[in-house]
């Protein structure tokens, strides 16, 4: 059904007979899919929106000008290699970055919670300018709420980032192609695992670090090397799995990955056997997928190898089937790669 | 990781799965009882290794699709009290009860916890003195040990305000009932290991005897299944029907007899309903007279009430062996793991929601 | 069911046979266990862990027989 | 002190002695204000940013591009005369009015607690469509995140705003300039004595409608009369009264302003005098004040009344004493009209 | 509005203001003995008017400003607890305890409500049954038919979690302490309209008497207080010291006799500390024997401390017209509105806070 | 202290003379008052409501004298 007829009229209760949101409609997987598709595209329905990439790429008087915005909510504030701060720059801008764009701008709004304590504030804001420094963009503009405590978790940030694209590519999932490379940035789970470990009752005597980092450097080598990047996107909530079959049904493609090439550290390894978790859902937000012309996926992964010698080639784009991921198992069998279902729970028995 | 690694080598697998094929000489429907090993099945795509001759069908071995709706619904009800704190394993949280699940509980404000074990909602009740502390004790013989222990340190420890709702079954009653069944078609067993590494091998020998049926205790990685499904072919193709051993690292013929001693302690066996089932004489536990204090329907004075299972959905008949998830009409179409009807739909290891996920239908 | 995993025991803690816990390493990850039920498992030996209790200490040599019996399926 | 000295360095335990968040802080008056200097201005400090206008104006390649950003928190979500989603909209819209920009597009990005009803999202979201066809915006990118029950308050919503100004005019305080006139663009008060008259205790049985619209086509008509405008600012959070002294801080020159000429609603006075509250501290969501030069008021307010017929003049600039603010009293004294101190608390006895 | 427009019109308060200055011929100090009054004078800048000869001095009239730290802290401490809504009028949740105030006790987690009637807070109380709540019953006279009322209410709707934490101060017994000062430098008072809406005038006829001293109840509004100044200098020049009802319109000589009917039921006399000054006896009320069961202090078992209250700040001071805000060291330097050191500088008819807020001497 | 507003009754409800309430109006907003201290109100007159309990019967004849003393003082 097209919602966007339906305007005016009463909500027709989508997303199946589920009359409240749940954590798992933030959770990077179908239903949050749906959420979007079916309330939020339907009801802002407009070109620049239905391009659905993560940035929207504005048609101003001259270039090309990107913007995007996403809120961050993590907890605990703080945790092993990183914060919210840091978060909140490097998410904002690695989607410009995805977009091929430069970062140049952010804004910074805030909702804070009553009784938060300054000191915290402080810590955060300070991650926050060095974020920004380390990514050479400019906090341009800002804005400040308090809520009553019991409405807030301490401080939640906003933050909108504007770029430019000043090279000729269009970098974005129409423009995959059949026989072209899938390459991850770097060992994924991390920043899902590390942030899991400082919940009570499935922490680890050991310590995950956050894989939390900008990313536009290590697109502009890649586009400073001269390669047709045709998509590039970071792994953040749903994790790989949810970041391959949003590509792969934005580009009407089927990929194809080999779960034994993707990189993982042994530590995050370990923890998602031990809690029953598929590394494969868990979230990054430093790591990103890029899709380019096979020719070109060797100079490809020795840029992004010089970054992060974790880097590697875990796939490839066919034609087979419009939207669908497969996944060849450690034992050589074949299997679909489905999308996350929502809210990601340690499966134990 | 050592004994993962090895059992997911592919040079291994693709020789036990040639020496399945070249033993095999005409069809045999074997179940594994273990959802366990029904995810690794999927998850690791090893129907796609095997001859058409060999059937594998999906049994009752995961506590999230048993688990009652009556239970369920008794959850819900403690977990939307003011002063409770609800802890679970994660995957039960999904699972429906007749008009919620746990997870809409905690969306209209309940304290609902995800656990990794047992001893943490201990701690918790401990930390949390002014609150009631009630743990959803479902499982098989596997969890017995760690359910067990959750109750005797909260005894040890006077701790009043912790308690469990407690849903446990057993496996050998339940395999007993499928054979039994006039519609059983299911001729060899894969048993489930991690069960027997606590309870041991000795309760399979009267059904083979009985029922003239192979069982094969089996592991949970592609190599250990793959070897078991060989091993059980095998007997097949021969004849023969008795109990065999592939998860000997892990497995003692009597079981870990240290486990069954507080289990003893703190359990007494009794009949049990299993969702999409019905009831099944022997098939449970419930806490013993000893530990009845620490009973979570007492403390909480719940009543019986008969409720009703969704009828559109399959789901026993798919942890019994006599349907495939796929002949459900729900299957995927108002069914699906974001909105599931059965148990079966919920967890990772649920016969409807591991074909879901790893469906293999599609692939080309 | 029953999602157990194979772990090394880097270091044991608790006298009493009942409370005894250990560190178990997976992969490259630690997390402590309740070692109650099995008591002869030592520093060095991997055992199977379920919902945060050791059910089953695994025995290498026993390990073994399945790539025995692997190499007299040729 | 200079705050962005001190990097790396433990937080300074600014503001007083309170070392917690309170409602105050995001009360529109002087603790907001010193929160935002000496937090964030100090760590983020550019010279954008230390512009200090409600918007930046970007360097981009060509013309002047301006960006805006507001978290919007409001309880109730929905309220006589409007919702959290016109809110959302409105504010950022007239933000980037304020600063003479032409508004075009709009990010939103959502923090939805979990439990909330979808069809009260969907509400919102119709809201905002609404509003931004109105104001004839376009909403290009956006967020969803789900917070824990407990941690939000059913949606709060970001927008960020970019416009660009298509005049040579720069509208901001610097330009304010003494014999200026100072108008107000209709009655105030209106949007705070709605929302608090929902509140449990504070409820009349007559309701008061929020003042809350979009400005931009007003300002509009200002720019086409070809006035030469100095200043134009909303006023929100803290009322005209926060307006006024900020504006003449920031034009480091004086203003004098008539109270009797301010335009209230009688409902608005008659609750403001029950609650012991100041209108002018009363916040407004569809008002703004407007300086130019006295030789152009006459038209101006025409232009205004058009628009609102209880649009007025209520003072001018003057260079007495740069900050500060008068009030000429009704019985015909003056005073000074302080900067309001924090959250606005009924008084009653 | 009626009764409000007409008493702020520029030409007639100029005419008062004239009629002043042409009557005064040597310096008088005048208190105005209510916060609102005072709030009135600073907010229509009315000192500007009258001739240099007239100082007005602010009085002790303002319950948020004289309600002891002690008792602050007794709300504080009651707040805080897990199970209570504390109700409280606006302006009372910013006054400084000796350690915090009731927003901070709100942004540590404590339920606060700001209430505009104490009416309000029973309603509460019914709809929140699991709930104590508590109202912070400050006040002087003209805030006790309220309060009196809302314990009247609870104890017939037989409400048992509802209560009270009394404050409340009596207006002539101050004054009686202000004259009897040795450094009293008071000659004349506006008396609180207000206060003598309920009361009536009787009490001050004595005062006047012995301390030879005009007093002249007066209204709120711009033109009441002229009017009252003029009255009140008239007296002076005459040299005539006796009571005069400026606030006709709302004054009767008896005053409210149906509110003193239920403030006797509901309340008795005691002696009462006030902030800064000191014990002053018989200068407030208690609740009666028949309605002590409301009673938070006595509900939630309060012990008694001895508080100690800001040395550096010169409200109890200001409040007894000794001194002026401006002579306090911490005015506008350590102390202002939003982070108060004295009562004083909270509360909007604080003499420090207006005096801060509208000060002139900041005007050219 | 003791902010109370004049105000003019437009209904009344309750018969207890203690649980009398009005409807009153303050410039152009209306709020509930309690009316158990001033039994002789009636719809039309002008009350002083102080924390949502009215005090005080306004009387029009004696605020006249206020502005009649003005006069006196030319
Ligand atoms: S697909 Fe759904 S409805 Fe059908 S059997 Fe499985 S759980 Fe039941
Ligand atoms: S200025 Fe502050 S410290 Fe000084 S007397 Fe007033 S309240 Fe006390
Ligand atoms: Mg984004
Ligand atoms: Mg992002
Ligand atoms: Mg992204
Ligand atoms: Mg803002
Ligand atoms: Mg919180
Ligand atoms: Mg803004
Ligand atoms: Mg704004
Ligand atoms: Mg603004
Ligand atoms: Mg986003
Ligand atoms: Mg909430």
């Amino acid at each position: 059904m097209n919602r966007a007829d339906s305007f005016g009229g009463s909500c027709p209760v989508p997303l199946g007979d589920q009359p409240c949101i749940k954590l798992a409609h933030g959770g990077g997987g179908r239903l949050m899919q749906q959420l979007i598709e079916e309330v939020f595209i339907a009801a802002f329905d407009n070109a620049v929106l239905r391009g659905g990439h993560d940035g929207a790429i504005l048609d101003l008087q001259n270039g090309r000008t990107v913007v995007t915005t996403d809120s961050f909510v993590v907890r605990p504030l703080f945790f092993p290699g990183g914060d919210i701060g840091t978060l909140a720059i490097n998410g904002t801008v690695n989607d410009l970055a995805m977009c091929g764009a430069k970062p140049l701008f952010l804004t910074s709004s805030f909702i804070l919670e009553e009784g938060l304590e300054i000191e915290t504030l402080w810590r955060v804001v300070q991650s926050m300018r060095k974020a920004a420094d380390a990514a050479g963009v400019l906090i341009v503009t800002g804005d400040t709420k308090v809520v009553e405590r019991g409405h807030g978790d301490g401080i939640y940030i906003n933050t909108t980032g504007i770029g430019c694209v000043d090279h000729s590519l269009f970098v974005s999932p129409p423009r995959i192609a059949t026989g072209d490379t899938i390459l991850v940035s770097g060992d994924i789970g991390r920043h899902g695992m590390a942030v899991m470990g400082t919940r009570e009752g499935l922490a680890f005597t050991t310590q995950i670090e956050s894989d939390c980092a900008p990313l536009w450097s290590t697109v502009e080598a890649l586009l400073e090397a001269g390669l047709e990047i045709h998509c590039l996107r970071d792994a953040t909530r749903g994790g790989l799995c949810s970041v391959l079959n949003e590509l792969a049904q934005d580009a009407s493609l089927q990929f194809d990955v080999v779960e034994n090439d993707v990189p993982v550290m042994p530590n995050v390894r370990g923890a998602c056997e031990v809690l029953g978790l598929d590394v494969l859902q868990v979230a990054c937000e430093g790591r990103f997928v890029a899709i380019l012309p096979k020719n070109e996926s060797v100079l490809a992964l020795e840029i992004l190898k010089a970054q992060n010698e974790f880097a590697a080639m875990i796939g490839h784009v066919s034609s087979a089937q419009a939207g669908l991921v497969t996944l060849q198992t450690p034992i050589g069998s074949q299997r679909i790669l489905d999308m996350p279902a929502g809210e990601l729970l340690p499966r134990i028995c | 990781m050592k004994y993962i690694d090895e059992y997911r080598d592919p040079q291994s697998t693709r020789k036990y799965a040639e020496a399945i094929a070249q033993l095999v000489t005409r069809p045999w429907t074997i179940m594994e009882v273990c959802g366990g090993q029904t995810h690794s099945i999927v998850r690791f795509g090893i129907q796609d290794l095997l001859p058409d001759e060999i059937e594998l069908v999906h049994g009752p071995g995961c506590p999230v699709c048993v688990t009652p709706v009556d239970m369920v619904d008794k959850a819900i009800e403690i977990a939307s009290y003011s002063d409770v704190i609800f802890c679970s394993f994660g995957d039960m949280m999904r699972v429906p009860g007749s008009k919620s699940d746990l997870t809409r509980v905690r969306a209209r404000g309940g304290d609902l916890r995800a656990v990794y074990t047992p001893l943490d909602a201990v701690k918790i009740a401990a930390a949390n003195p002014q609150k009631q502390v009630v743990f959803f004790a479902v499982g098989f013989e596997t969890t017995a040990p760690a359910n067990a222990m959750a109750v005797y340190l909260a005894k040890k420890q006077g701790l009043k305000n912790f308690s469990v709702l407690v849903s446990h079954v057993l496996v050998p009653p339940a395999m007993k009932a499928i054979l039994s069944s006039p519609d059983n078609t299911v001729q060899g067993f894969l048993a489930a290991g991690h069960v027997c590494t606590v309870m041991g091998t000795h309760a399979y020998t009267s059904l083979a005897d009985t029922y003239h049926v192979p069982i094969v205790v089996t592991g949970f990685e592609p190599l250990d299944i793959l070897q078991g499904i060989y091993m059980c072919v095998r007997q097949l193709e021969d004849g023969s029907a008795t109990v065999e051993n592939q998860y000997e690292r892990a497995v003692q013929d009597d079981g870990n007899t240290q486990a069954q001693d507080l289990i003893e302690k703190v359990f007494r066996v009794i009949p049990r309903k299993w969702r999409g089932i019905g009831t099944i004489p022997e098939s449970g536990w419930a806490l013993s007279d000893e530990y009845s204090s620490f009973d979570a329907q007492q403390r909480f004075k719940l009543a019986e009430a008969a409720t009703e299972e969704h009828t559109e959905c399959l789901s026993g008949k798919v942890l019994q062996g006599l349907k495939k998830p796929a002949d459900c009409p729900a299957f995927g179409v108002t069914c699906t793991p974001e909105n599931p009807l059965g148990a079966t739909m919920v967890s990772g290891e649920g016969a409807c929601a591991a074909y879901y996920r790893y469906r293999k239908e599609r692939v080309v | 069911m029953c999602l157990a995993v194979p772990g090394e025991i880097i270091s044991i803690s608790g006298e009493d046979a009942l409370t005894r816990t250990g560190q178990v390493r997976y992969g490259g990850s630690v997390r402590e266990a309740c070692l109650a039920f099995v008591p002869e498992a030592a520093v060095g030996d991997y055992i199977l862990v379920h919902a945060g209790v050791a059910i089953s200490v695994l025995q290498e040599d026993a390990a073994q027989r399945t790539f025995r019996a692997l190499e007299d399926l040729k």
